[in-house]
């Protein structure tokens, strides 16, 4: 069977994968299946392509391979199967084989292989996905008086996004100033996480990034990185370690994990009030590591911030953007987002906060495309606010 | 179709197969089974027999079929729409006589009966053993469990236990050609392959003659709260019902009787005077005759307050509870006086059965109250709330040809109307001879698929013609 | 019209008209809940006799046959919620066939006995003396109370008995009351049978005499005299200036009077059903006579059938059944005996000779373990008459 | 082992004509959508339709079903695709996927009536009726994503049917397309009626053999909002089987539930943690009420009944976690068997009550003489009782063959094969043996009415002559 050959990863996981039932509890919380209504987009759906794939029964098409790049990895398939199948790394395996097939051997012209392979070109060549260059990576610290020393106790490792859109990097960096943090960064050193190069399948330019990233924080001398993207935070904190083999000899940390310990020290103060209406989003990555009420104590410490919990029964979980979705098939993102939009509005929130990069690119990007009523607002922004003096 | 004097090989025949003292070509005989309750329909049988199990059915059934014979099975023929009337001669099948109670499984909550049993006998039975068949209908001291089988009957507590339908679970049935087929098992749920045990519940005889019957029974109730609730306005009433409907209390009876039709009987109880002179109705724009049951007088306690609670709040003036059970009886007599009492006035009464969502009953009951208006004929009108199923009580005279031209007028507009909202023409009473014009409208194309699966069954058109199929 | 003239039933068309067959008369039925065809059914005799008289639908055998197997109990009377008084009908039917010479020969034989012996057992007076029945002797001829014996007490051996017990009560009470020597039967044998003329004669017979005595107030311990006297004869010969009252209703009137009572009497946790006779309860309205008596006589505990008073089931003797069809009489006396065994009561008490004769017939055949008591026996063994 | 229906294969031009009715985006002979339709729960077989179709209304279905009848093409429904034994699995033919059609059409609260197209999801409709105070009140354990179309296709039940029975006692009525490509409407939006034959119920349960459901008219109660739930563990099974009986004379609990005692040391072995007491017959029982009055007396009751029946450590639990805690253990009971080997055979036999105790017997025989693991969950208050039989592919034959022997014995006492999954292509071996030759013939005869080419889901229910 030439299958073996053509799926490595995927024939190693056969068992795992011949277990599924199909009982499609996996649909209950799909973002993906609840907005494509196709059978072949849900979490079962990919199994059975897969299935098929490894018993013959299945042809790859197009429609396989875009199907099995429109995943999010938010994990709630996961959580409702009933026969305990852990789902995303089947779909990582399997597009880890598909990144490694050579194109030759794929007898049609596949759109979304296409943009793969042009974003891990990028990646490979300047370090980001976004287009930018590598010396690009230190804009933000332009106009921020911010001197970084060679070593400190705490790298702050920024993430592609929170680097060239700067916005995040700035706040966070000003935060991490007016608390008098230990901190410094790997400057224009820092490189990709290698998050999107990894859930894309390149495998090998992600353990690159790893090794290289953790050289550069050792050099600092740091026992100890914060960032401000979960992205960042779950390939640093839980994907290095795989890759590499070896356990990281520093502590990885979320932006909002600092400020709580802060709170808790009593050394985080809010000056100004700031009267706003607001539901907090919880980034899928976040909910990986369980960091659930550190964001919401930090927002409730808020003078004047009136936190509504979003209905449990909330018909979708995550923003839709991640996994490489809001690459691949961006309308896509959106549209998922719109619904958690529509949540916060029927809560009657003036605004929706998040504390991930990514979640706050695609609410942006939705909330303009479908004109709804609602300001999207990083936490981080939040924070510095209320800190100054206004 | 059934010649005009069967032969008399035929009837040798039919003897051969039930025994001579079970036929009858007796002229008395046809006469007294020349009807049911319909009072126009008189129409003599060419014999009637009395088989004394399926296996007799099955050979008069094979007989019949061959000689294309109409047969009509006929249970307590209180049917009063020409449903159990021989309109095409031919043998009337009297099924009084497979009367047995075969069993009564307490552990199972169920009853294997033979469709003669009279649905009274079936509950003294039950009685013993705590159980209940809950379907209540006035006449079940006459009724057989076969005719309630056959036109799917509910009454007085359809409100909490619905109807006929939801207690059979399997079925013993003879087919025209004379086949003994059974249709489901004695178990509470199935989904294995087709539901033809429900076919043949409201299929009134024209399908096949029913020979035994597996019942469900529930628990009887031994606790009741009975009380009169008095609104300012019928929509009020039937506003406060959905309410009650809804808070989950599941009251047993929700009746509503209408003003006129409380004012009739009170008046007429008086002038017949007797037991009658008993029933008294408090008048009101709007009644309700609520009635709550259980087993656990806690529960009842606590749904009464409940029960009054959204009265009061939905413009109830004044809730009387029954104190007693005597008090309670009195208050059931006089709803169940309102026929009685009519019919005494007059001799003939044509008696509706049209359904709407409950939502709907108020503008079921004014479509009604407007038709009377409109041909001049007084129209009594009495509910079973929950449901949104109102009877129309029209007491007639039979030699009236004015009148009775302007009631059929008036039949068809009540019937057009509750259709268009999208109701039924019959919530329990059935179809007969009486309603077959209303078939068509009502069902639309579901019609040919009805008539396809009758020619499926009975192929020669032997069993009850004349019957829901026809004009 | 039919070349047959059916006077009777004439009268009775607006009835005929007015049933529109609801069955209801078929639930309490006694002859419906033994035989299932619809022609012997209430409704299925209404049926026939309106076809009788509207298209001369053909008087058949069956239709004799049906018409005579009814015990005129009234049960459908009771439950027709047209209000129809079915038995008048049924009566009206059977005078009819019984004038055109096409009632059953058992029921023909029957009338002519009564007319020739003067009751229904053709037995003459000399038999009396000869059986012992005859106590007209010690008793006066005239008296304010007069006491109707009926043709049950003059001639049969069993509600002889309850009979001269209750004559004994009324001693023990001194309450003195006269009989009559030259008694004829009541006329309500013939009545239930068809024949009017009969009827009428012993009818205006018994008045005269009645009247001879000067009594003032007539009892009898036979609900069918009781009818016969209260509602029949005023029909006949006009209002009465006798008042007529039935055994229970006396004993009931001298419980409250204070002059019958009753003492311990070593009858202890004795459960009786009380089963109310049809010409008695339903026809006459009288229920609560008997159940005082009951009630006050101590150790004796009243029980009430399923269905009682007005919707009391009968017992399956009345109406000529017991000669046109006496295997159905006695079943009919099963099915109602059955309940006290079913729920092992040890006696069921009445206060008719003509039940009490069927049950005691009934259980017999059937063998059935249960005693059938006539009220006076009941008063009488508790007030200590051996 | 399936009898597999060939009838004329899609040719382009039909295609082209299906492709005008619904639209480009609707239609795919994408091997991806073929293979993603393929499969069903539990069943291991895979059939590959030749288009998948998603409708958007019952317009588009009758033009669909005119065109598969002319040209004898197999057309299958599917909802969510959640019931088991291949019920909406085809090979060949037209695969009609009804989700996008999930609009609430109508939502009638006074009446308490809700009309719903085929694809809205269980809970949706439930997340919407709640807001009044209403439910559709099945609970079927796939609710968060099994179809209302579906539901209705295989009369589907749950938990609760003990109070509140199953899909069939809460359908008023149905719009449904004939083979033949005409729409009818069976039923009325009333809560009962005499009127004519009741064809609804004919549909109900048809698993899409007599026609496709395009709306459904349902009937909805008011939801109770005292409720607890109970583990009563019993020594033994017939005591826990005659504490059920006695409670059942009495009153009616929302649900009772029974689980063996191997599989409860399965479930506390899968969780890491004492979820169950692992007593030889474990009940679950759970009581709906309105006043907390009558639910405390309904707890005394039950109680005193199970104590009578030496239970005596029965512990309640009332709304929110501990509740949620008792039926995780409920779900995990067949989680357990799903989990322990590659396959799982799923059974959903009733008997009638008093047989109970002898079916439970029977299948533990079966499972010792064939040394299987036979997991025993249930209904045991309605008689419907679940066995699950893992097995590897060693052991398939030697599974297949304990689900027969159970089969025929659930046959011998009386019982059906199937009481709420329905039969779809695994049972249809048993239905001449539970249903005897005349009522098949009948049920193969309406058939023949109503879909004369057998074009809609043929080989299900029962063997489809072939062409």
């Amino acid at each position: 069977m030439n299958q073996e050959k053509k799926f490595p990863n995927l024939s190693t996981m056969r068992d795992k994968i011949t277990e599924c039932v199909k009982c499609a509890f996996c649909k209950a919380d799909c973002v993906i299946a609840k907005e494509i209504l196709w059978e072949s987009a849900s979490p079962r759906g990919k199994m059975l392509l897969l299935r098929g794939l490894l018993d013959g029964f299945g042809t790859l098409t197009e429609k396989t391979i875009k199907s099995l790049y429109q995943c999010t990895f938010c994990g709630e398939c996961e959580k409702d199967c009933l026969a305990g199948i852990s789902l995303g790394e089947i779909f990582l395996a399997s597009r880890k084989d598909l990144f490694n097939i050579k194109r030759e051997n794929i007898p049609f012209e596949s759109d979304t292989l296409q943009t793969v392979d042009v974003l891990c070109q990028k990646i490979q060549e300047n370090y980001n996905p976004l287009g930018n260059l590598p010396e690009e990576r230190t804009i933000w610290e332009i106009g921020q008086d911010i001197e970084l020393p060679e070593t400190a106790a705490m790298v702050y490792f920024l993430g592609c996004m929170p680097a060239y859109y700067r916005k995040n990097a700035r706040t966070t960096a000003q935060i991490l100033r007016a608390l008098n943090a230990n901190f410094t960064t790997l400057g224009s050193d820092e490189r990709c996480c290698g998050s999107l190069s990894f859930f894309f399948g390149d495998e090998a330019t992600a353990k690159e990034l790893a090794q290289y990233n953790v050289t550069k924080i050792q050099e600092t001398g740091a026992k100890k990185v914060v960032t401000s993207c979960p992205g960042c935070l779950s390939m640093l904190k839980r994907e290095y370690p795989k890759l590499l083999g070896k356990e990281l000899d520093f502590e990885v940390i979320h932006i909002t994990e600092l400020l709580a310990e802060f709170l808790d020290n009593d050394r985080l103060h809010f000056q100004s009030e700031l009267q706003l209406s607001i539901m907090y989003h919880d980034p899928c990555e976040l909910i990986h590591f369980a960091i659930y009420d550190q964001p919401r104590r930090i927002l409730k410490a808020i003078p004047g911030m009136n936190l509504v919990e979003n209905p449990e029964d909330a018909i979708t979980k995550c923003c839709g953007g991640g996994g490489g979705v809001m690459s691949i098939d961006a309308n896509l993102s959106t549209k998922i987002a719109k619904h958690r939009l529509e949540t916060a509005l029927d809560l009657g929130v003036e605004a929706l906060v998040t504390c991930c990069p990514a979640c706050f690119a695609t609410f942006s990007s939705a909330a303009k495309e479908y004109n709804l009523p609602i300001k999207i607002i990083d936490l981080v922004d939040l924070v510095l606010q209320s800190l100054q003096q206004n | 179709m059934g010649q005009e004097e069967m032969d008399e090989e035929i009837i040798r025949e039919l003897a051969k197969i039930v025994g001579d003292d079970y036929l009858t070509t007796d002229d008395a005989d046809l006469v007294a089974y020349s009807s049911d309750v319909l009072s126009s329909a008189f129409k003599k049988p060419d014999c009637v027999v009395m088989p004394e199990n399926a296996q007799q059915i099955s050979e008069i059934l094979k007989l019949a079929n061959k000689e294309k014979i109409p047969v009509i099975p006929r249970g307590g023929g209180t049917s009063e729409l020409g449903g159990c009337v021989a309109w095409r001669g031919g043998i009337i099948i009297e099924l009084r006589r497979m009367n047995q109670i075969k069993k009564i499984d307490a552990d199972n909550l169920m009853a294997v009966v033979e469709p003669g049993v009279i649905c009274e006998k079936l509950n003294y039975e039950a009685k013993r053993v705590d159980l209940v068949f809950p379907p209540t209908v006035p006449t079940e001291s006459v009724a057989t469990l076969g005719g309630m089988v056959a036109s799917n009957s509910s009454g007085l507590r359809s409100a909490k236990y619905g109807a006929t339908t939801d207690y059979v679970i399997a079925l013993e049935v003879v087919l025209a050609d004379g086949r003994i087929v059974r249709f489901g098992k004695p178990v509470y749920k199935t989904s294995s392959g087709y539901d033809l045990v429900h076919l043949f519940v409201g299929s009134e005889g024209t399908l096949g003659i029913v020979t035994e019957i597996t019942l469900k029974l529930k628990p009887i109730p031994k606790y009741f709260a009975t009380a009169y609730g008095l609104f300012d306005s019928l929509e009020e009433s039937a506003r406060a019902v959905a309410e009650i409907v809804k808070s989950g209390i599941n009251p047993a009876g929700l009746e509503i009787v209408d003003l006129p039709t409380q004012k009739a009987t009170n008046k007429l109880a008086k002038k017949y005077g007797g037991k009658l002179s008993e029933a008294s109705f408090p008048e009101a724009e709007g009644l309700l005759l609520f009635e709550l049951d259980g087993r656990d007088p806690a529960q009842i306690e606590a749904d009464k307050i409940v029960l009054q609670e959204i009265a009061e709040k939905h413009g109830c003036k004044e809730i009387i509870w029954a104190k007693n059970e005597e008090e309670r009886e009195k208050m059931w007599f006089a709803r169940k006086s309102v026929l009685v009492t009519l019919v005494r006035d007059k001799p003939t009464i044509l008696i509706g059965d049209c359904i709407l969502p409950p939502s709907q009953l108020p503008d079921l009951i004014r479509i009604m109250q407007d038709a009377g208006k409109k041909y001049g004929i007084k129209v009594y009108i009495i509910a079973h709330a929950a449901d949104g199923n109102a009877h129309y009580l029209i007491p007639y005279n039979i030699n009236d040809e004015d009148e009775l031209k302007r009631l059929e007028a008036l039949e068809d507009e009540i019937v057009h109307k509750t259709i268009e909202l999208g109701g039924s023409v019959s919530g329990e009473h059935g179809i007969g001879q009486h309603r077959m014009k209303y078939m068509k409208p009502e069902h639309g194309e579901s019609y040919e698929v009805m008539l396809a699966i009758k020619q499926l069954f009975d192929p020669n058109n032997i069993l009850s013609p004349g019957t829901i199929f026809g004009e | 019209m039919s070349e047959i003239s059916f006077k009777n039933l004439i009268q009775a068309k607006e009835s005929l008209d007015t049933c529109f067959k609801c069955s209801f008369c078929k639930g309490n039925c006694p002859v419906s809940e033994q035989i299932f065809w619809e022609s012997f059914s209430p409704r299925g005799k209404m049926l026939i006799l309106r076809s009788l008289l509207r298209d001369q639908g053909i008087l058949t055998e069956k239709v004799r046959d049906s018409l005579y197997t009814c015990t005129m109990c009234s049960n459908c009377d009771n439950t027709c919620i047209a209000g129809i008084k079915v038995t008048d009908v049924l009566a009206a039917g059977r005078r009819d066939l019984y004038e055109l010479g096409k009632a059953p020969e058992s029921v023909n034989s029957l009338i002519r006995t009564i007319k020739d012996s003067g009751n229904v057992f053709d037995l003459s007076k000399e038999d009396l003396d000869i059986l012992g029945f005859n106590p007209d002797k010690e008793f006066p001829k005239s008296a304010d109370l007069l006491f109707f014996k009926g043709c049950y007490a003059n001639y049969h051996s069993i509600p002889h008995k309850s009979t001269m017990r209750s004559f004994n009560i009324l001693q023990k009470l001194k309450v003195d009351f006269a009989i009559l020597g030259d008694e004829e039967c009541c006329g309500s044998p013939a009545y239930l049978l068809g024949d009017m003329d009969t009827t009428r004669r012993f009818c205006e017979y018994n008045v005269s005499k009645i009247e001879e005595t000067g009594a003032c107030r007539v009892v009898t311990a036979c609900p069918g005299c009781y009818r016969a006297l209260k509602q029949i004869y005023p029909k006949l010969v006009g209002k009465l200036n006798f008042e007529v009252l039935h055994i229970t209703e006396l004993l009931a009137e001298y419980i409250d009077a204070g002059r019958l009572v009753f003492k311990k009497n070593g009858i202890d946790k004795l459960h009786v059903l009380y089963h109310d006779p049809c010409e008695l309860g339903r026809h006459c309205g009288i229920y609560e006579a008997p159940r005082k008596i009951i009630e006050s006589i101590p150790g004796v505990h009243l029980e009430e059938f399923e269905k009682n008073r007005d919707e009391a089931k009968c017992c399956g003797g009345g109406g000529g059944l017991t000669i046109s069809n006496p295997n159905l009489a006695s079943q009919i006396a099963q099915l109602r005996l059955n309940e006290a065994i079913e729920r092992s009561i040890q006696a069921v008490v009445t206060a008719c000779p003509a039940c009490q004769l069927n049950f005691t017939i009934s259980k017999d055949k059937y063998n059935m373990k249960v005693k059938i008591l006539d009220i006076s026996q009941l008063v009488g063994d508790s007030i200590g008459l051996h | 082992m399936v009898d597999v229906v060939i009838l004329s294969p899609l040719d382009s031009i039909i295609i082209e004509k299906l492709t005008e009715i619904v639209g480009g985006q609707y239609i795919s002979t994408d091997d991806a959508d073929l293979v993603s339709y393929s499969s069903d729960f539990m069943i291991d077989v895979f059939l590959k339709p030749d288009v998948v179709i998603l409708p958007e209304n019952a317009r588009q279905i009758a033009e669909i079903l005119t065109i598969a009848n002319e040209n004898n093409i197999a057309i299958t429904p599917r909802g969510a695709g959640t019931a088991t034994h291949g019920g909406s699995i085809a090979q060949g033919g037209i695969l009609l996927d009804l989700t996008r059609m999930k609009k609430i059409i109508e939502f009638d609260p006074v009446s308490m009536i809700a009309v719903v197209e085929p694809g809205v999801v269980y809970e949706d409709l439930n997340r919407v009726t709640r807001k009044a105070g209403l439910w559709f009140p099945i609970e079927p354990p796939s609710g968060a994503v099994c179809t209302i179309g579906g539901m209705v296709g295989n009369n589907a039940s749950g938990l609760m049917a003990l109070k509140y029975g199953t899909t069939k006692d809460y359908i008023l009525a149905l719009e449904v397309v004939l083979a033949n490509g005409s729409i009818i409407k069976t039923g009325k939006s009333v809560l009962k009626s005499s009127s004519g034959y009741d064809l609804v119920h004919l549909f109900v349960g048809s698993e899409g053999t007599l026609g496709v459901i395009t709306e459904i008219t349902l009937r909805l109660i008011p939801k109770p909002m005292q409720i607890s739930t109970a583990f009563a563990p019993f020594q033994n099974l017939t005591d826990a089987m005659d504490a059920i009986y006695e409670i059942r004379r009495v009153l009616t609990p929302a649900g009772i539930e029974l689980i063996d005692l191997q599989t409860q040391k399965a479930i506390n072995e899968m969780e890491k943690e004492q979820l169950v007491p692992e007593a030889e017959a474990l009940v679950i029982f759970e009581i709906h009420e309105f006043s907390a009055e009558a639910l405390e007396a309904q707890k005394k009751l039950i109680e005193w009944v199970a104590q009578k029946h030496n239970c005596n450590e029965l512990t309640w639990a009332a709304q929110g976690k501990e509740r949620e805690r008792m039926w995780r253990a409920r779900k995990a009971a067949t989680v357990v068997s799903i989990r322990s080997r590659t396959s799982t055979i799923l059974g959903d036999l009733i008997v009638p009550m008093k047989h109970v105790l002898s079916i439970i017997r029977y299948i533990q025989e079966v499972a010792k003489e064939k040394g299987l693991l036979i997991s025993i969950v249930g209904h045991a208050a309605d008689g419907n009782i679940h066995y699950l039989i893992p097995f590897n592919q060693e052991e398939s034959k030697k599974a297949f063959a304990a689900a027969d022997e159970i089969v025929y014995k659930t046959i011998e006492l009386g019982g059906s094969v199937t009481a709420e999954h329905g039969v779809g292509i695994e049972k249809i071996k048993y239905m001449e043996l539970e249903h005897g030759e005349h009522a098949l013939n009948i049920m193969k005869a309406i058939k023949q009415i109503l879909d004369p080419k057998t074009i809609l889901n043929p080989g299900k229910i029962f063997p489809a002559e072939k062409q």
